[in-house]
This record gives C-alpha cells, structure tokens and sequence, in this order.
C-alpha cells in the first residue's frame, strides 16, 4: 500500500505544547515537508521567535536557534552571513515579527537578505494570554483591548505582506491560509518556494501565513476556522504580493 | 617581531581583530567608535569577511548571537547609549553562552549626554546591565599596543569559556594615535565548536541547539549554577593586573583604562616630592583583581580610586579592601578627563591627611 | 482499499478532521486517551477515499493514510 | 626628553596633519609617541587641535592640560592654549592671522609668518609645515629627514610631487628661527 | 514697505550648527513658517531627534523634548496622549526614522497618532561622519560602503512615504524637495498641511523633504543640490502617497 | 479606612497606581505581569485616561518619556528581558530628571530564562543598567498591601526629586493574591511642574526644553554633579528598611521582598530553635540602608543575605559592613524560590559554625 | 492557628477558585491570608494547583513547601504533593478520578467521591464545592456561612442562581466527614 | 523699489542663493565675515525683482526681502 499521507522526516516525533486544534501545528508540518522534500534537512538552521512556537527548537530535526523576541531576522542574517552555505529559516508570531520586531524584519527585507521567514498571523499574542496583537482586527476584544480594538485609539491592523511588497529587497512574499485542506496546500507549495528560492540563492522571501488561536479567541477549533474564513481573510486577502520571478516575466 | 604602525585605537582594534581571525563584524554607527566599523567595511571584503552596517545596536548584537551561534569569531562595537541597548541581547548571549567580542568606548552620560571620554559604564559592563545572573569577562587595555594585544586574548577567552568578552575603552582611546606592533599570531588553528549550528551535515547524529530558554525552573536553576561555576573558574584563573610601586606604598590607587596613565604621570611628580604612591591597575575589570588589593591592604595605609565616573570601581576596591584601610574616591564625569595636576592634588590632600591624622 | 490510520494516543480532540471529512466518517471517541481527549476514530474505513484532508488538517500528525 | 605639545588652528589649516607627522617621526626613531585629536560631533567650521607627546619614555597620560609647547595657527587657538603652557615652555603661533602679541611673559615666543611664507611658495595650505619647519628648529625632537618619511607616508602617492614644496616650506620655518 | 520674505518668528534667531548650504536650515525655517502661519506657537511641542538636528531643540520657540535614537515618534505618543491639545511634532533624520527607529515610525502611523513627522532624509548619516543610511542610493560611496553601496550586499534604499503609504492609519504622506526655490514653495505647503491635519484632529502626517548633506557626500552646496536633483529624484519620486481627503472625494 | 479586597498583586499596583493620580500606563505584554497592562485597560478608557500597548518595550519607555516630559504621572511595567530593554530609555529619563513609576517584576535569567519568580535584576536596578553614572529609587515592597503603599510613594518620590523610581517586585508578587486596603489618599493637588513642556501658553516667556544631551563637557560634568548632589540628598532623606529581632540577634539576616517574607517563617522556626535570628529588610534597595547594618556589625556575629539571585544583594550587605563581621550568602535562581527550610539549615549551618570555631 | 494548604488538580478542575474562596472568606473573617497560584505559559492542559494561607497571624511566606494540608483533585496531583504534606497533616482526595489509595501512613486521609456525588447533584463541575466541603468538614478554618459570601461575589451576578447547588454541593462534602 | 538686505555676519557663504537668483546680481565677497566666511551680497540692488528665491533657498535666513 503506498503511503498518502504520513509525517514528515524533519519533523520530530513528539506531542507538542500547542493548545488542541491550533494550527501552529499545521505550519509546523508544512514546514517540515518543505524542508524534506527539497532535502535540506542537514544543512538547515532555524530560529525560533519568543511566542507560542517558542519551542520550535525541539520540534525540527535540524540546528535550531533561539532568538529574542522579535529579532529572529537578525539571528538569521547573523548565521546566513558567516555561513552562506547554510539554510536559514525563521519561524515567527504576530507580535514578534509585526510588533516588536518591525524594524528586524523590514531591514532583514530590505538588505535582500538570502533567507526564508514563515510568519504566522493569529491576530493576538497567545503565548503570553491573549493581548492585542498589531495584527488584531478592529472590534476584536483581546485582553488589552477590552472593549473591543477601536480603530480611533488603537489604530488598524498592520498588512505585513502588503507594506514589505513596497520594498525592492525581497525576492518573494506571499500571504496563505490554512482554514481548509485545499489552502493548505497551497500554504504549503508557498513554504516550500520561500525555501526553494533561498537554495537557488534568490534571496529574502517570507510567507505569511494566516492562522488560528482557539484558546485567546475564545472558540473552538472548529469555530477558528471560521473566523479565519469569515472575518481574517477580507482584511488580509491571500495572494501573491512580491514576486521577482513573475516581475521578470513582465518585463 | 612585526613592525611598528601608527594607528588609531578604533582601527587597531579591527586590525587586532582580523588577525586574531576575525572576518565578521556587526555595527551601527557612534561616536566615538565610527573609525572601528570604517575599518572593518574598508578591510573585511578584501579578505572575504563582511561587515554589516546593522540597522540598529540591537540587530547588530542579535546578528552577534546568530553568527557566534554559527561557531565563527565575531565582533561588535559602540558606544554608551548603544550599549545599553544592547543588554537584552547580552544576556541571551551569555544565557545561550556564545563567544564573541563587544567593544565599548565608553563616552559621557547618562542619556544622550555627550561624545567625550569617560568610564561611567563600569557597572554595567561589571555587573551586568542586563537582567538576571550574568557575567561578561571585562577587559580594560591603556595603551593601544595594549588594546591591540587584549583583542586576541578576549577572542580566546570568549572561546575558551563560551562566554561575551567586553573590551572597555573610552572614547580618548578609541580616538588617539600610537604605535602598535603586531605580534606574530600563534592562533592555533581555532578549537571545532561542536556545539554550534553549523547543519547536520557537519555533526551526524547531533542536532544543536543554541538557547537560553528553561521553563522547568529546575532545570533553570542548574544551568545558572553551571554558569555560576563557569565564573568562578573564570575568576580563579584569569585574572590580570599591573602593579607599578605598590611594595613601598603609603598610598595604593586604584585606575584603569586611560585614568592609570593619568595617574602614572601623577605618581612620578608625586614620587619627585617623596609622596610614595603605587598603583594597582586592573586589566581585567571582571575578574577583580581583589588578591592584590587584599595584599596591600596589609602595609598600605590609604587606598584611591580615580575614575572617570562618579565612584563606581570604587566599590570593588572597597569590597578588595574589606574594611582594612580608608578607600577614598577622586572622578571626573561627563566627558572631562583627570589632569595629573589634580590626582597629584588627591594624592597630597590623602597623604597629608594621613600625616596629619 | 485506503486506510487511514490514527495514532489515538497523540490526538488532542481538536475535530478539525471531522470537520473536514467529506465522507463524515470521522467521530470523536466516547473514552478519553491517556493525555485526557476524547480522540477521534473512523467509524466506517470502507468509506474513505483517501482523500487525505483529514490528515491535512491535523495539527498533531494523528492521522496516516493510505491507498 | 618629554615634549608635550598642543597645536592648534581653525579646521582645514592642517594642524591634525602637522600632529601626525611629529609623532610618526617620533615613532620611526624609536622614540614614545602619541596623538591625540580634539574630536567633536560633525559641525563644520571652528577650531580643532591635537595633542602631541614625543619622548623617550613611555607616554603617561596622552592628554596634556599644561603643554611645554603650543603651536597656534589662529587668534582662537592662542586665546584657548596661551595660558596653559607651561612656564619656560614654547609658544610659535602664526603671524599672519595673529596680529597681537601674546601675553605671557615666562615663555619664549616665537611669530611665524605662515601664511605669507607659504603663500610666497605659491601654496597656502602649506602654512603648517613652515610653522612646522620653525617648531623643528627650536626644538629639534625629531629629524627632519624623520618628517620627510612621515610625509612620504602620510601622502597618498598620486599627491608626491608635492614633497619637494613640503620641504621647502620646512626649511623656510625652520631657518626663520635658525 | 512690504516684507516679502522674513525670518518667522518661531524659528530663534541663533546662528544654527549645520554646515554651509546644509538644507537642513532650509526645512527649520519652513516648519517655523507652518507654524507661525496656524499661530500655534504656544500649544506646540517639538521632539528633536538624535542626528545634526539633534539641537533643534535650540532653535524653535515652542518646548521641545529631544528624544532618544529614532525614538522620537514613541516620545510624541507619549505627549499627545496625555495631552491632546497640544501640538506634537517630531523632526528626523534619516538615520533615526528609517533605520534604528523602525518600528517606532511604523506604529505611530499605524495608530494614527495625531501626530506631525517631518523626515529628513539625505541619503547619509550626517551627524556621526558619513556613514551608510537604509537610504543611501546604490553605489554611493559612504564610511561605510567604501566601495559604492551594493544592492546585493547591502540591499537597495527603502522608501519610507511608499512603505508607510501601506497602512490604514497615516492620514496624509508627502515626498517634498527642496532643491529649487519653486520646490521649496511646495514644500512649506506641504509641511504646512502637516500641522493643519493635527489642528483638524484628522491624524498622522509626514513629509518626507529631500535634503543634502554637501560635507558628507564631498560636494559643494550646489551641487549638492544638482545631485538631489538628478539623483535622488528619479529614486525617491516626489509626491503625495497618501491622503484621507482626496481618498475621500474619491468614493 | 477603606475595606479590604482580595487582589492579585499586579492587579493592585493598576488600582494603586490610578489612585495616586496614573492616568496613563504605557506597556507591553510579558509574563508575570500582564494582569497589571490588562487592569490598566480596563479601567483608564472609565476614568478619561488612557493604557497604549506600544510595540515593544523600548518604546513603551519613551512614551513614558514624552508623558513625564509633558508632566503628569506616568507608569510602565515589564519583566526582566523587557526591562533590559528599557535601559537606553532609563538613562534618558534619569538624565533629563524625569519622574515615572517603572514596575519590573522579575523572572528568572539570564536570557529568555524562565517566567518564575526571581530577584537576578537586583544589580541591574540599584547599580543602573544603563549607561552613565546615574540612579533610579528602587522599592521592593514584601506583601502587596505594602506594594500599593508603595506605588504612592513610589509617585511622590518621583515628582519630589525628578528621578525615575523601580518598584522591584516578582513573578510571586505579581501573581498572588492578598487582601490590601487602598488607604484614604491625601493627595495634596499634585505641585505644579513647571518645567514641563505643556507648551508656551501654559508657561509664558519662558520655553521649557526635556533634555540629556551637553557636547560641552564642563557643561555635563556639572550636571553630573547636580546629580549626584541629588542622589546624596535621596540618600540621607529616603532610605526605608524594617528591623525585626535585630537588638539581640547572633546572626543578622538581609533579604528583601517575597523572600524576606521566607527569611521570617524560617526565623520563626529558629527563634523556637533557640536560635538568635534577626532581619534587616531593605525597602529602598537603592539608597540602600547603610546605616541600620553597619549599626548592628557592631554586636551581631555574622551576616546573611538571602537572594533569589547567585548573590547580589550581598555587596551591598558587605560594604556597609565594611569588614567587621562575616557576610555569608545564601540563594536560589532560576525561578526556584528558597524554602524556610533551606533558609534555616542555612541558619544552624553559620551559627553552629560560629559555635564551633 | 495557621492552614499552610495545596489545592491541586486538572486546570479546570476549579482549583484555583476554591483557593480564592478560602482566602476570601478567610479575609472576611478579619484573617492573614494569602493565595498563590502555580502559574506557567500558555500551554493547555497539564495540572494547576494553588497554595492558600489562612492564618490569626501575618503570613510569612506565600509559598508553602511543606503544607498541613493538600486536597487532590486528580492522579499527578496526588503523585506530586503527597510526600510533601508535614507528618500529622491532611490529604483530602478526589476518589472518583483517584484510583490507588495513599501511601503516607503518618497523615489523616479523607477520600471523597468529588465527581460521583457532583454527578448525583447534577453538575460534574462542582466536584470542587464537594471537596472544599469535606476539606471544611474536617478543619473548619472559616465559617460556612463566609465560604457563601465569597462565592456570591466570585460568581457574575447571571450565575448567581448557581449559589443553591454550590452550597448544596459544600453541604454533602462537610457530611461526608462530619 | 524691490529690496533685499544681507545679515552678513550669519551667511555661512554657501553660494545656493547665487545659484537661484533670476537676475545673476548676487555675488560673494572678497573679504570674510567674523565667522571666516567669503559672504553674499548683492551687486546691483536696482535690478532686484524681489522674488525672494535667495532668501527662500537661505539655510541660514540671512535675507530679508521687501517690496
Ligand atoms: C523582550 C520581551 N518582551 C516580551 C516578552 C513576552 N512575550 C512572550 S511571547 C510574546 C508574544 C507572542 O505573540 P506572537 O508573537 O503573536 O506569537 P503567538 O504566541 O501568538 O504565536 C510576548 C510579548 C518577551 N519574552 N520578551
Ligand atoms: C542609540 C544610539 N545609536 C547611535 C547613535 C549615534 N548617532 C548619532 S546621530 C546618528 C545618525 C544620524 O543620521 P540621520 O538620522 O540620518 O541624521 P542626519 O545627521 O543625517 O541629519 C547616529 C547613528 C546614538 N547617539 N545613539
Ligand atoms: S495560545 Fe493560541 S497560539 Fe498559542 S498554542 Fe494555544 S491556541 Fe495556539
Ligand atoms: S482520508 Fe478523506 S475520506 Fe478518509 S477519513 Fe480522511 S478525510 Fe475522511
Ligand atoms: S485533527 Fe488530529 S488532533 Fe484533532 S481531533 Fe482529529 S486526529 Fe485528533
Ligand atoms: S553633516 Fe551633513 S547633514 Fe549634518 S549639518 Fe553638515 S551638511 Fe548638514
Ligand atoms: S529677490 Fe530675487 S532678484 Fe532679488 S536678489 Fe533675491 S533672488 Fe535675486
Ligand atoms: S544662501 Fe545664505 S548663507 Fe548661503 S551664501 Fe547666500 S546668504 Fe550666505
Ligand atoms: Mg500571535
Ligand atoms: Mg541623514
């Protein structure tokens, strides 16, 4: 019988902390199978953000670093510069890539730098319980937002893909979603070209990757889905933002 | 025997640091440190190193952890603001036990406050401005043919404890010209890192890990002990210090950096007028040189400690001290620099002080 | 025949599966597994068509499948 | 011998050079040396200096505040150092744009007129080596054949041809006092 | 007779640190019309930067606070917030906006601050000798790109007012030069519309102004100005990215 | 008299903080003390204040910055990574004489560490993780009824001395829960700031400048010593400690916080033991209480200083000491709290020694 | 009198509010108290537990390593905490999820079927009230009467007509041991 | 009649105003000013149109312009 489905080498055979039905563990896989199918496995390095994935180190079969919040694509650029043989990935939240980490990962862009960052867009911070993230959406409670985020004191929700894409920098951004099985798969062709291209020496690529927090939603699982479908991909549309390949097609 | 260059402390330090096998250094730029990430952006592509212009003090120090993490030397440098914001960063590194070299050329504070030399930074450098139980081994040159010389050790050590090593200079140093020599290398060829994350393929069937992060508070507590014994090894065994004139002293300074050569000029026209002072000066200010200072606390009968800061080694030398003799303090801050005409006035005021009481 | 197949002791009862199976043969277990989640089991194997998007879903790597 | 010295002048006058090439010198002979720039954030215009040791003992304290010998190119530079040099200590300043007279009475005092020698040379900016050249004569801590070397070194090749003008203007300082 | 130009009276009447013919001294003197002309002067606060125009605080009559390193869009946060009639505008370099003050720029205009940022942008760190800024054109020689910046090592120039034009919260985003007398007639609309915006309560606004930095970039004050003209224009376009008014007539 | 509420610790800083006149709070999310943001968001948009979540932690402390600046009461809080990113910030804020109320409940480190409670920030806070030779006060109260006393002291002690005030807390501290009782406020309508920046109107003819920064260096040097003429003044008039079983105590302990509350459980079993145990608790970490250990040294036989830190606290304990009598050390890191037993084995461990030798 | 207590379970269990409720009422009767809850990331699952002190005097120490008293709502909780309880102390057990019996011989022991008489009560999720009952039942440390108050003011006022079955729920608990 | 009026002592001798006057009547001096710089002034004030592009392009606000 031939396997349809089975767990990807890169990824390690252990129960992860994540809370039931997040889908932190649907990127993880994604990933991993990236990672696997383009044979990597031993030349990767890592670098987990300060956030729920924090403990990605113990999660992927290869080198792994840990960052401080925030600075993951400086961690990266500190490994791809001195070892330019290696492939270099960051594994990032919301509220360390598009809060504390802004100015990390929009010069980590800018400068081109030959890496590979998966950002995960749950709108909140959940490892530290629920806060408001940059990414929150207006109206949304979160446990800083009681009253629901207003967009005249808290302002709106940050489009990380959209704002990077101004920048000449990157080789290749790309927003996806993993709310049904046929988008993740797309979420995972994307991961798997933001590792590719880094192997063909492409340089900066990232995908963002909109995802689920049932516990800090206060939802079910099933019912995040949802929310992602109904209320998360109208603001934050999937699609291709930066693309140099493409461009040079135009061209 | 290498020839004899005249250069400035910012660049000998890079060149020190290429030679000492360098080829990657991470900045943003400060004053009074600029000419040391010129240098390295003229010098380090020639020889197929890089140096890259960070966007911030923090991306540079975290570019720092990444790139040590990756088992290569590597190096940073800046300046008192720039410095503390780098604390967060040093912590991790020492946390994650990284080596690597971060240069500070210490400039008047607090706040933005202002470009000239001075010493204000000696508590954060020697206590850790950064949060928990933490260390960084500090080294403090007074002469550029020192600092060059010191460059090489704090890569060493860096690597042979896994531990930030800081170079503490002031911005007198880092500006000043002098001749330096560069001595024959004998870098052995650097020790493998194991523990680095250089991919699999570089160490089968071990999957490293480079991370401060214990959640079990256990586990949390034996790796600061494990740090806490590191230290100690590190205090027992790498200690150094000058001592000038200290057997027949009546007064013992204390001065580090820039400051001892202040007070060497002082000491001489002291020593002209019969006033016996010797000077202890600490090269490595973490470790503390307390053994000397114990030492002389047996025959001296009064202890100073001159700095360019409002009286903050003093404190190590009063805890060297112990209660044996009287510790006094003489600083300049903000920029200003001790004149050997006002040490040599401390010197007389303490000494006559002690003749008269 | 496909088969899929659930590592019982790994899943979190999270029923992102079952909210996907287009067969619905996927169903929550009345028992709780050794981690304290009622677990999710395939009711009627002949049914599936290996479709995998059971597996897709799964955060937790539960689910192989075969054909 | 210890020579402590602080020479002076508006920026652009070329007193950081003249500072280089003294201790430079001082080097190739074997001699203790040390340069030390007055630094300040970039604003442009004012005055600049820089603090010279040449000796033949190890340099103490880089920083001089009563220098043997003040070099001062502008009225700024001598209204700053006059008063700091020590007694019996030396002060050549530049006559050409210093019209009076220094006061201190417990110095030798040289007036050198820089800038019209220089410009006789047919080149302004070479006013710091004839105050340089006068500084050399009377106190000769250095070899001029030393301050050649330095120069040598201290020009970027394409700019050689102008050593021979560099010299000139050495000796006509020094020969002023000599 | 009738004056047709004088000095405005919330500039001081000092002579300035910069360099001759930096036009730095050029855009003082426009915020100081701006805000002679709403005669707001005594409900305004300004928030130097650390850059040359670090002393700013020296020649506005109005308070001024001088904020740490690219901090200075969290420095007027923290004033408007707390008092909301005043007037808070801050004033950048490059250096301090585009590079070490990221993230602070990025929020503050994701919030929409009513708030008003003039950002000077010459390409270069002036202040501390020339170095390299995130803004410095390719191939310009710098401290430190001592061979000509390199997109490929160290990325090409990001472009703030298009980046910042992203987000939902900034309310009107200019690019402004002031190379000719002409140019820098519009510039003082602009900057003036600046500080109308926060009068009006309508949010963040930002003028971006080119300007020289004739020591730095081993020019004469002229041609200084040719090069922003002939350089820096055809890379950094001038314009209008961003403004809620013409979106509004618009829909 | 108010009633008693049973309240979190973080939750009753929140209350305190708007009952002594905090109407803005600016912060960013970071175990343990989240529930002191959250509180803050509650309950200022009620009051007509405001809390900003600002993206990071450094920038949390500038707007803190720009608040105090402009003159009104002011508060941020974070745990130790955050705080270590506020060190830049501090130093501004010190050096531009700005009054604020800094929380830091402390987690183990270094690095990412742990989120359990610890006091490895002790050097950080007293001694200045920032650049420059300056001070912040440091209060670390015990219970959080004393914790709520203190936010108000803590807010009056700012505005008295323009000076940045810490309140050093724990992850325990921040997490537990206690009742408190929110004493009747006297707060004298708060004095004016004068040189606040409230603009021109607010202050005619006379424009009011926030700053650090003096390029001359005679200029910053007096401004130093106008700080260190402050910090004296702080230093004479400001220190608070409490004494308990100190006139007969064989051994006099130092510990602070939760874990001078552990000190006294294990001083309880020791006094039934027999054993002569007293405790000095700092309350003012930074000025230190001098006086009250060097007064004891005179007939106390040992010392002790109990941490959650490798031993920092410790120095201070020995300088005001300053020799006479051993200072022993005793502590647990990482997010392991010491026991009342481990404090009292430690206990019999010195006094038993003292006997025997 | 001083109760040094553990209250430990699943999270969900309601360990914590029990605490909360012993603290409160405890405050209410003018006693030292103190609650303190274990507290980690933001990992689901896994066991939570509290530590509470009711006390006539201020409470020292917040963190109890050797509690008088330790009440188990679950099988890793009594694995964990039952070599800490002081000799002569109290286990109070959740016998519907706890299986094995205690191995400590030198404490008194109550076993209570928490979920089985909820269950009866008609709400699984007042296992809780049922345990703090028999825990009331054997050391009445606080008044019944003040455990109420501070369940009225715990539960939002839409909860309150839960107030009946939660002082049912304690009732069964007290009998047990009574 | 258009007039402009140079502070003399504040111009820093940068030359923009040379660069952009319309009617070329601007030029710098031999001497310097107290702060060492060749300064501007204006040749021949009749054929001032006072368009005020010197004083625009002033960093240093060294001219007034009146009409
Ligand atoms: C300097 C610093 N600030 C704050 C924190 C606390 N912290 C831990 S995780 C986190 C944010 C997590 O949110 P996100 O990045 O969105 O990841 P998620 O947990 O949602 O996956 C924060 C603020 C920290 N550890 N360090
Ligand atoms: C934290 C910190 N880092 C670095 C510096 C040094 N510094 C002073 S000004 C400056 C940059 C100036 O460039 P820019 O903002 O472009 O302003 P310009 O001088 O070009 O107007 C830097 C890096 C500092 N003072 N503080
Ligand atoms: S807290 Fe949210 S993001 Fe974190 S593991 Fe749980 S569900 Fe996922
Ligand atoms: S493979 Fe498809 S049909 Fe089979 S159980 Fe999974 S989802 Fe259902
Ligand atoms: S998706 Fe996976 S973890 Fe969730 S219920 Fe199904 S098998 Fe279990
Ligand atoms: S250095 Fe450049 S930016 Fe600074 S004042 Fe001079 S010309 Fe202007
Ligand atoms: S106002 Fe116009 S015409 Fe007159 S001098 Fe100035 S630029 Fe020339
Ligand atoms: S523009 Fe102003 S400073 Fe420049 S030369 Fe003309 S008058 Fe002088
Ligand atoms: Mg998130
Ligand atoms: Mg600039």
């Amino acid at each position: 019988m031939a396997k349809v489905f089975e767990r990807p080498k890169a990824l390690a055979d252990v129960v992860t902390h994540y809370c039931p039905g997040c889908t932190h563990g649907i990127i993880h896989r994604l990933v991993a199978e990236a990672i696997d199918e383009l044979g990597i496995v031993d030349r990767t390095v890592g670098v987990a953000p300060v956030g729920c994935a924090v403990l990605a180190y113990d999660y992927f079969e290869c080198d792994m670093q840990e960052a401080a919040h925030g600075r993951a694509p400086a961690v990266c650029t500190g490994i791809k510069r001195v070892r330019p043989d290696l492939i270099v990935f960051s594994y990032q939240g919301d509220g360390d890539l598009a809060s504390i980490g802004t100015a990390e990962i929009v010069h980590a862009a800018a400068r081109g730098e030959n890496i590979t960052v998966i950002f995960v867009n749950n709108g909140i911070y959940g490892m530290t319980g629920g806060q408001m993230a940059p990414t929150t959406l207006v109206g949304h409670k979160t446990t800083t937002s009681p009253y629901g985020r207003d967009a005249k004191v808290q302002g709106h929700p940050v489009r990380i893909s959209e704002m990077l894409a101004t920048l000449e920098g990157p080789a290749y951004i790309e927003r996806v979603s993993v709310h049904t099985p046929q988008l993740v798969n797309r979420a995972k062709q994307a991961i798997k070209r933001a590792f590719a291209n880094q192997v063909e020496g492409k340089g900066f690529s990232l995908v963002e990757v909109l995802s689920t927090c049932p516990t800090n939603w206060g939802m079910t699982p099933v019912e995040a889905l949802q929310r992602v479908a109904n209320e998360m991909v109208p603001y934050y549309p999937l699609g291709v933002f930066k693309d140099i390949d493409a461009e040079g097609e135009d061209k | 025997m290498g020839e004899r260059i005249l250069m400035k402390g910012n660049e000998a330090i890079g060149e020190a640091a290429i030679r000492a096998g360098c080829r990657h250094f991470f900045g943003y730029p400060i004053t009074p440190q600029n000419e040391l990430p010129e240098y390295m952006a003229r010098r380090l592509p020639e020889i197929g190193g890089a140096m890259v212009q960070a966007e911030s003090e923090i991306a540079a120090i975290n570019m720092v952890y990444g790139a040590a993490g990756a088992g290569v030397r590597v190096m940073t440098s800046s300046s008192s603001p720039g410095i503390s914001l780098k604390q967060e960063g040093l912590s991790y590194i020492a946390g994650a036990e990284l080596p690597c070299v971060v240069v500070n050329m210490v400039r008047g504070g607090p706040g933005l406050g202002g470009i000239q030399p001075a010493q204000g930074d000696y508590w954060q450098a020697t206590r850790g401005g950064g949060h928990g139980d933490y260390r960084l081994i500090v080294l403090a040159p007074a002469t550029i043919q020192e600092m060059v010389d010191t460059v090489q050790d704090a890569f060493d050590l860096a690597d042979k404890y896994r531990n930030p090593v800081m170079i503490l200079g002031d911005g007198m140093l880092g500006q000043m010209m002098e001749p330096v020599e560069f001595r024959e290398q004998t870098v052995s060829s650097l020790a493998e890192k194991e523990w680095a994350t250089t991919g699999l393929r570089n160490h089968p069937g071990r999957r490293n890990v480079i991370n401060s992060l214990y959640l079990q508070p256990d586990k949390l507590e034996e790796h600061n002990q494990h740090l806490q014994r590191k230290y100690a090894e590190i205090a027992a065994n790498e200690v150094r210090y000058e001592e000038v004139d200290v057997e027949d002293a009546d007064l013992v300074v204390a001065a580090y950096g820039t400051t001892a050569r202040i007070v060497r000029s002082a000491m001489e026209e002291a020593r002209r007028e019969g006033l016996r002072v010797g000077l202890i000066r600490p090269i490595t200010l973490w470790p503390f040189p307390v053994e000397p200072f114990a030492r002389a606390a047996e025959r001296a009968h009064a202890f100073l400690s001159v700095e360019m800061s409002a009286g903050q080694m003093v404190e190590d030398v009063r805890l060297a001290v112990n209660g044996k003799k009287p510790v006094y303090f003489y600083g300049r801050t903000g920029g200003m620099v001790p004149t050997p005409e006002g040490v040599l006035a401390k010197f007389r005021e303490i000494l006559e002080g002690k003749h008269n009481g | 025949m496909p088969k899929v197949t659930f590592r019982e002791d790994r899943c979190k009862g999270c029923e992102l599966c079952v909210s996907v199976c287009p067969r619905k043969i996927i169903v929550m277990s009345e028992g709780i597994n050794n981690r304290g989640f009622h677990y999710a089991t395939v009711t009627d194997q002949s049914k599936c068509i290996a479709c995998a998007f059971c597996a897709r879903m799964c955060p937790d790597v539960v689910i192989e499948v075969e054909r | 011998m210890t020579f402590e010295m602080i020479l002076a002048g508006f920026g652009g006058q070329g007193v950081m050079l003249m500072g280089q090439l003294l201790a430079y010198a001082g080097m190739t002979e074997g001699k203790h040396v040390s340069w030390l720039p007055s630094y300040g954030p970039e604003m442009r215009g004012g005055t600049a200096n820089c603090t010279v040791v040449v000796s033949d003992r190890p340099v103490g304290s880089p920083l001089i505040t009563r220098p043997g010998i003040v070099v001062a190119m502008n009225l700024p530079s001598m209204d700053k150092f006059e008063d700091s040099i020590k007694p019996g200590g030396l002060l050549v300043y530049n006559s050409s744009l210093i019209t009076r007279s220094p006061k201190r009475t417990d110095i030798e005092v040289v007036a050198v007129p820089a800038n019209e020698i220089a410009n006789e040379l047919g080149n302004d900016r070479i006013a710091n080596m004839v105050a340089l050249g006068a500084l050399l004569g009377k106190k000769p801590m250095v070899e001029m054949q030393s301050i050649l070397t330095a120069l040598r070194h201290a020009l970027p090749p394409h700019r050689h041809h102008l050593l021979p003008l560099n010299e000139q203007a050495l000796d006509r300082g020094r020969k002023l006092v000599g």
